[in-house]
């Protein structure tokens, strides 16, 4: 029982606008772009999970976001610096900008990302970590709440400054650009892209059911329980900080897959997603699908770029009035965001719109909607 | 009918098997100021033990210490001679010892059921809960326990909805699907009318068949009708205990109570 | 192999070009009802840009908000003034330039999407646009795959050349190697501290200048090099330490908000510029405006533009700017830059006849624009401008004056041998 | 490092990295104490800190344009003057938005957080369209900028100085304000037990209010002193808020000892880390050890153990 039937509903909704409307419906830059802002929509599901479900907000999601992505681009920057494309580099093979930085071997922790695998591992495997030391850290002290949204800021901060610094390593502010090939398929290409996309798309819903997995377990309820009465969980035989540690580096995980998607998408990957500022706009795509809405974040994420893009395109200088009243109207009017918004108002409407069919069809049975959450 | 108190540390060792509990020695200071202060308490058995003492006299703190929430300043706490000082809150709780916390402690956006279901001791730990099946064992260990705490008919229903007695027994009943050995009650009978206050008592009378229970209350009439034996707690200290009758008529109660 | 195919083709081009340059009086002389009447769409556009009988579309693509908003307004207005300027005179081909504009939002992944958009979706001719190294990098990849025109205005760290970019702003060796000779030679200075913000270019360039002072200053020595988060706003420990080594020569390459802290805070420490040289190539005037002329007076900075310049060029750019943009406004030396790009690229079309990008890629080396407000300029075979180094010293009003230019325009060597 | 230098000289130099570190721990703690009323005392994240500090120095722009247009003859005094306003200024829109927005949201406080972050970008657009995206230049007395010569090679920053002595005034003020009168005793009193605060005749509301005020007008009058150092831009609030929440959260939130003696701790740590490393790297390890150090201790320094 991994859905019930109002979300397998919605799901169906989702997948068919991912992968059948909006490929039909765009031409190939604007499905690129949808593409990109899915990717987004991988860390606001785990927002969704630690945030909405867990309790716990963290102001650095963008930083496993990016830790997913660099391990990506580093794979495939070291793809696009074969000794034949980088010949007239002082030291052929290694990436461009370590040339430029005189560094003449490739650093060790740079080894790993010639094997597909390993990367593919390392893309989830390396934000986990980091979640689980920063998770482990706190939640075993029991920091929780706004001490944690503040360190997981500053944490934000230091990689960032630290990556811009170290640049002969990490491609510094300019992050690692011109990324190429994928094994030797040329991610550039439009016809690439499309393929891309779909992956992308079919990552993002395969996402959708584990957290659809997660949120019908035990485990799910234990974290509403917790988010409710922390004690009580605790007092009841459970560990509380396992929990917490174990659904940050889930979210974390997710996050990792999308940045991962992103590098590959974009074709690049900068310092400008691990800092504070991406990190917290992730957060109100979380906020306005709705933060205990799993499908939420995907049309949180969607409609928040498209706003973005759209509002911008025409009027730049209104953008950050837009986007700052969009904050502060998601929390004072509208907690629960899109979803609340359906819950309340559209759901009902369709309802009765139903009832009415099936009052003119006595046979037709109507799906039993269970209460909103 | 006290054990002796002379010289706790030692006789401990050979009193130990006998109690279910055995509490030595405890102190706690919060920046200087001693909640508990080398308070000795000793539950056998099968025992309805009542504490009661005005307020600040620390006994939610005595429960929070026994239950790991507040850690000891120093003195030692024993369960079937396990240490429970160093251990730490779930793993008591493992060890058999539920706690019902002073105003109703329960999950409002979960249903009864669920409510019921998370406590039952199975699929504690992270994967455990992920991999948990609803059951028929489950399903019907949660309608045992909910039979025995009144609310058999309210299962579907958010636990919000229920009424401020019902929310009393529901946490009461979250323990019972733990079957610990020690029950630990913080006033559960607060909120609740006469009728259901003598449901409570008799529901208490019935799961003591096979474990010890801690009360703290208010309610003197409940507390008659419960308690085998009852402490009375005053500036984090053992003012007196006994029997209902003892404690009742013992002076230094009476001062504390009455007079200053 | 890349290499062969441009050259064959440059060749070939060559020779269209001196038809097509014959050509250009004619256009030029061409009276202004005849607008719109310049060859034929269908021969100038064969690659399906967003060229009509009458107009043609370019992008600018700058940070009109977040961080970068301050640095990038002065380009978008330089670039502006000169569209306005070229549609004036009768456009480019008989056709007027209709601008698109965008915002990249000081975020670089914006800076990709738009460019994008600009080439993909608007099929813009040209792009002016970007600032920092950073949207650069980002934009490059998309405007070497849809094959796009970039006009780049900033003075950068070097390190690169696309066919598909033409950079209007000095690489780094221009800007650095004339300015530290100057100061060498004309202060005697043999000791130099670095500093910068922590990125690519400030680090770059002082690479750059340490090799150079190294290796070919007489008795020349860095005695110390230090680095700064982006936004970090206390000196009081770096100016301690530099009041400690008591360097000849100040070298900073510090940005942004920083900047207006680091120079509040050395005058505040009481060093006095008339006696200590500091050298910077990250200040021109837009940056004063923010750190106050008093704070930076006697301060020498190393660029190829001052707005004092004393020339015929420069006072009309100076006037118009002023008219189009307000009195108070104030041109710094990439905002000139930006000036450059429309011009640049006017030329080159015309040069080559047409507006297809591989051609006016093609036709731009070796452009001329003699009415450059910095002077005269001229594009290198990498697609950089030849152009002087100045030096100029910081006044009190906001304004540099110019103490020293070389004699010749100076080569642009993006991957200069010896300094990497 | 030191030993191509004399011992007068190194005397000197230790001199003055002591008065640096002095004076940036000035900085943080003008930045923090605002932010260490607004959330030790009310619970309540305010990101748009750094954006009130910006008001507080476009608010001193102005003021130093007024006078130089109109009353030039008094230019030399009027930071005074444009501290008060700033703190005016500052306290009045803090006020506004404690009234439409804070006060729905006290049981919420990671919303808080959420709403603020909200208000500061509105106020960076506004300050955008009205001041213009570039930096202005705050023109200074003379007499405020430059140093006085203690010895030949010892110099004491007068604007350093005047920071110094802003911060100790506030800092006492703030104090006094907390602890001695009976306003405080109302702040402190809501902060522990709000219903039971207003079952005593406390007008709750009231008091958050003016707390929530007090804070942001310190913030302003931060601001306006970091005119003498820093920059003023639609962004450069921005600059200040990670160092800001650190130093609070590092003191213990709720306490005004351990936001002094955090300041003091980081600056110190950050200001001769500075000296012996290069900029970036000092500031790294700062924020690290910070980080730590709250991962071990996560009550921030100060705090008192109570009965949770």
């Amino acid at each position: 029982m991994i859905l019930s039937r109002k979300e397998l509903l919605g799901l169906t909704i989702l997948a068919t606008l991912i992968l059948v409307i909006l490929p039909l419906s765009l031409d190939i830059f604007r499905l690129n772009l949808v593409g990109k802002y899915l990717t987004y929509a991988f860390v606001a599901l785990g927002l969704v999970l630690c945030w909405g479900y867990g309790g716990i907000l963290s102001l650095g999601q963008g930083i496993f976001f990016g830790l997913g992505g660099y391990c990506m681009a580093m794979f495939l920057k070291l793809e696009a610096s074969s000794v034949e494309n980088t010949k007239i580099q002082s030291t052929p093979g290694i990436p461009d900008f370590m040339d430029w930085n005189q560094i003449t071997a490739l650093p060790w922790f740079w080894e790993p990302f010639r094997s597909l695998p390993l990367t593919l591992i390392l893309v989830i495997l390396v934000p986990v970590a980091l979640a689980f030391i920063l998770g482990f850290a706190m939640f075993t002290r029991r920091v929780g709440g706004t001490y944690f949204a503040i360190i997981t800021q500053a944490v934000a901060a230091i990689l960032t400054i630290l990556i811009v610094g170290q640049q002969g390593y990490t491609g510094g502010i300019n992050g690692i650009t011109d990324l190429r090939t994928l094994l030797g398929w040329d991610i550039r290409t439009d016809n690439a892209k499309l393929i891309l996309y779909f992956v992308n798309g079919l990552l993002l819903i395969g996402c959708l059911l584990l957290a659809f997995f997660v949120k019908h377990s035990k485990f799910g309820r234990i974290l509403v329980a917790m988010r409710d009465k922390e004690d009580r969980v605790r007092f009841s035989g459970y560990n509380v900080s396992n929990f917490k540690i174990f659904v940050f580096c889930l979210a974390a995980a997710i996050s990792g897959i999308g940045g991962a998607m992103f590098a590959l998408q974009v074709g690049f990957m900068s310092p400008s997603f691990v800092g504070i500022v991406p990190s917290i706009e992730m957060v109100i795509y979380t906020a306005v699908g709705g933060r205990l809405s799993i499908l939420g974040a995907v049309y949180g994420t969607l409609l928040v770029n498209w706003a973005k893009t759209s509002f911008s395109e025409t009027f730049p200088e209104l953008w950050l009035l837009g986007l700052g009243g969009l904050f502060i109207a998601v929390v004072l009017a509208f907690p629960n965001g899109l979803a609340g918004i359906y819950g309340s108002y559209i759901e009902p409407a369709i309802k009765r719109f139903l009832r009415k069919k099936s009052d003119l069809m006595p046979s037709g049975t109507l799906p039993q909607g269970s209460p909103a959450e | 009918m006290n054990p002796p108190v002379t010289n706790a540390g030692i006789i401990s060792d050979q009193m130990a098997p006998d109690f279910l509990l055995t509490v030595e020695g405890l102190t706690v200071s919060f920046d200087g100021f001693k909640a508990v202060n080398d308070l000795s308490l000793y539950v056998d058995e099968r025992e309805i033990r009542v504490i009661v003492g005005p307020n600040g006299a620390g006994k939610t703190t005595v429960l929070d210490l026994i239950c790991g929430k507040t850690r000891a300043t120093s003195g030692s706490i024993k369960f079937r001679g396990q240490e429970l000082t160093r251990m730490n809150e779930s793993k008591i709780v493992q060890a058999g010892i539920g706690r019902k916390f002073q105003t109703p402690s329960i999950y409002d956006d979960l249903t009864v059921f669920e409510n019921l279901e998370i406590s039952y001791p199975k699929g504690r730990s992270v994967f455990g809960a992920l991999a948990f099946k609803r059951d028929a064992v489950v399903r019907d260990r949660v309608f045992e326990v909910a039979e025995m705490i009144f609310l058999k008919d309210r299962l579907n229903e958010r636990a919000e909805f229920l009424s401020h007695g019902q929310k009393q027994w529901l946490e009461i009943g979250m323990l019972l699907i733990q079957d610990p050995d020690l029950l630990m009650l913080d006033e559960p009978v607060a909120g609740m009318s006469v009728s259901e206050r003598k449901k409570t008592a008799e529901l208490l009378n019935k799961i003591i068949a096979n474990r010890s229970i801690i009360v703290i209350e208010h309610d003197m009439k409940f507390v008659e009708d419960i308690a085998h034996r009852v402490t009375v707690l005053h500036q984090g200290k053992v003012l007196s205990e006994g029997s209902m009758d003892h404690v009742k008529h013992d002076p230094k109660v009476v001062e504390v109570y009455l007079g200053h | 192999m890349a290499d062969e195919t441009e050259r064959g083709l440059e060749s070939s081009l060559r020779r269209k070009l001196l038809m097509g340059m014959a050509a250009i009086p004619a256009i030029a002389l061409m009276p202004k009802f005849a607008l719109g009447a310049g060859p034929a769409t269908a021969e100038v556009n064969t690659t399906g840009l967003a060229v009509t009988d009458d107009e043609v579309t370019v992008g600018i693509l700058h940070s009109i908000t977040g961080t970068m908003a301050i640095s990038e307004t002065g380009s978008v207005q330089a670039e502006k003034l000169a569209i306005e300027q070229i549609n004036a005179a009768g456009g480019v081909l008989g056709r007027k330039i209709k601008f698109i504009q965008e915002d990249g939002a000081s975020d670089w992944p914006t800076f990709a999407e738009k460019a994008k958009k600009l080439l993909v979706n608007d099929k813009c001719a040209s792009v002016m646009g970007c600032w920092t190294s950073a949207s650069r990098k980002a934009v490059l990849p998309v405007f070497e795959q849809y094959n796009g025109m970039l006009y780049y205005p900033t003075f950068y760290e070097g390190l690169e050349q696309s066919k598909n970019v033409i950079y209007t702003g000095q690489e780094a060796t221009q800007q650095i190697i004339a300015g530290l000779d100057w100061v060498n030679k004309e202060k005697s200075a043999k000791t130099f501290y670095l500093l910068g913000s922590d990125y690519i270019w400030p680090r770059t360039s002082n690479k750059i200048a340490r090799k150079h002072i190294e290796n070919h200053l007489e008795g020349g020595e860095v005695v110390g090099e230090e680095y700064f988060p982006l936004g970090h706003t206390q000196f009081n420990s770096v100016i301690n330490k530099i009041k400690l080594k008591k360097p000849d020569v100040i070298y900073a390459i510090i940005v942004g908000g920083s900047n207006v802290a680091f120079y509040k805070q050395l005058k505040a420490a009481g060093i006095d510029m008339s006696k200590q040289t500091l050298l910077t190539i990250s200040v021109t005037e837009d940056e004063i405006d923010g750190i106050g002329g008093d704070n930076i007076a006697g301060a020498y900075a190393c660029m190829k533009y001052f707005q004092s310049l004393d020339n015929e060029n420069n006072k009309e750019f100076v006037t118009e700017f002023k008219k189009m943009w307000g009195e108070k406004t104030v041109i710094g030396d990439v905002t000139q830059a930006a000036y450059l790009g429309p011009f640049l690229w006017k030329l080159a079309v015309e040069k080559a006849g047409s507006f297809d990008v591989d051609k006016v890629a093609a036709a731009s080396p070796g452009i001329e624009f003699t009415k450059a407000p910095e002077g005269y300029v001229k594009i290198h075979e990498n697609h950089h401008l030849w152009s002087k180094t100045r030096v100029g010293l910081a006044q009190a009003d906001g304004q540099y004056k110019v103490v020293f230019e070389t004699a010749d325009l100076v080569e642009p060597d993006p991957f200069p041998e010896g300094y990497q | 490092m030191f030993a191509d230098y004399s011992m007068a000289e190194l005397g000197s130099i230790f001199v003055m990295q002591g008065f640096a570190g002095l004076i940036l721990f000035s900085v943080f703690l003008l930045m923090a104490l605002g932010l260490a009323i607004i959330f030790g005392q009310m619970g309540v994240i305010n990101m748009a800190h750094g954006e009130f500090m910006i008001l507080g120095a476009y608010v001193t722009y102005f003021t130093s344009q007024l006078f130089l247009n109109y009353i030039p003859s008094l230019f030399s005094i009027y930071f005074f003057l444009a501290m008060i306003l700033a703190f005016i200024a500052s306290g009045a829109l803090g006020m506004f938005v404690e009234w439409a927005m804070i006060r729905h949201l006290y049981k919420r406080p990671l919303d808080t957080l959420l709403a603020t972050w909200g208000l500061s970008l509105i106020l960076q657009q506004l300050y955008r369209s009205f001041f213009g995206a570039r930096e202005v230049g705050v023109e200074l007395p003379e007499w405020m900028m430059g140093s006085i010569p203690l010895t030949d090679t010892v110099e004491v920053q007068i604007n350093g100085l005047f920071v110094m002595g802003l911060t100790l005034a506030i800092t006492i003020a703030v104090a006094v304000l907390m602890y001695k009168s009976s306003w405080g005793k109302q702040v402190r009193a809501v902060v522990q037990n709000r219903v039971m605060a207003g079952a005593v005749g406390i007008n709750t509301e009231r008091v958050d209010r003016y707390t929530f005020a007090l804070g942001c007008g310190i913030a302003g009058v931060a601001g306006s002193a970091f005119t003498m150092i820093g920059s003023t831009g639609p962004t450069a609030g921005q600059l200040y808020i990670v160092d800001t929440f650190l130093v609070v959260v590092f003191g213990g939130a709720a306490s005004l000892l351990g936001t002094i003696a955090s300041a003091f701790t980081i600056s110190q740590a950050q200001s001769t880390m500075e000296f012996f490393l290069s900029g970036s790297m000092a500031k790294v390890i700062t924020l690290l050890g910070v980080v730590g150090i709250l991962m071990l201790r996560p009550q921030g320094l100060f705090t008192l153990k109570v009965r949770r």
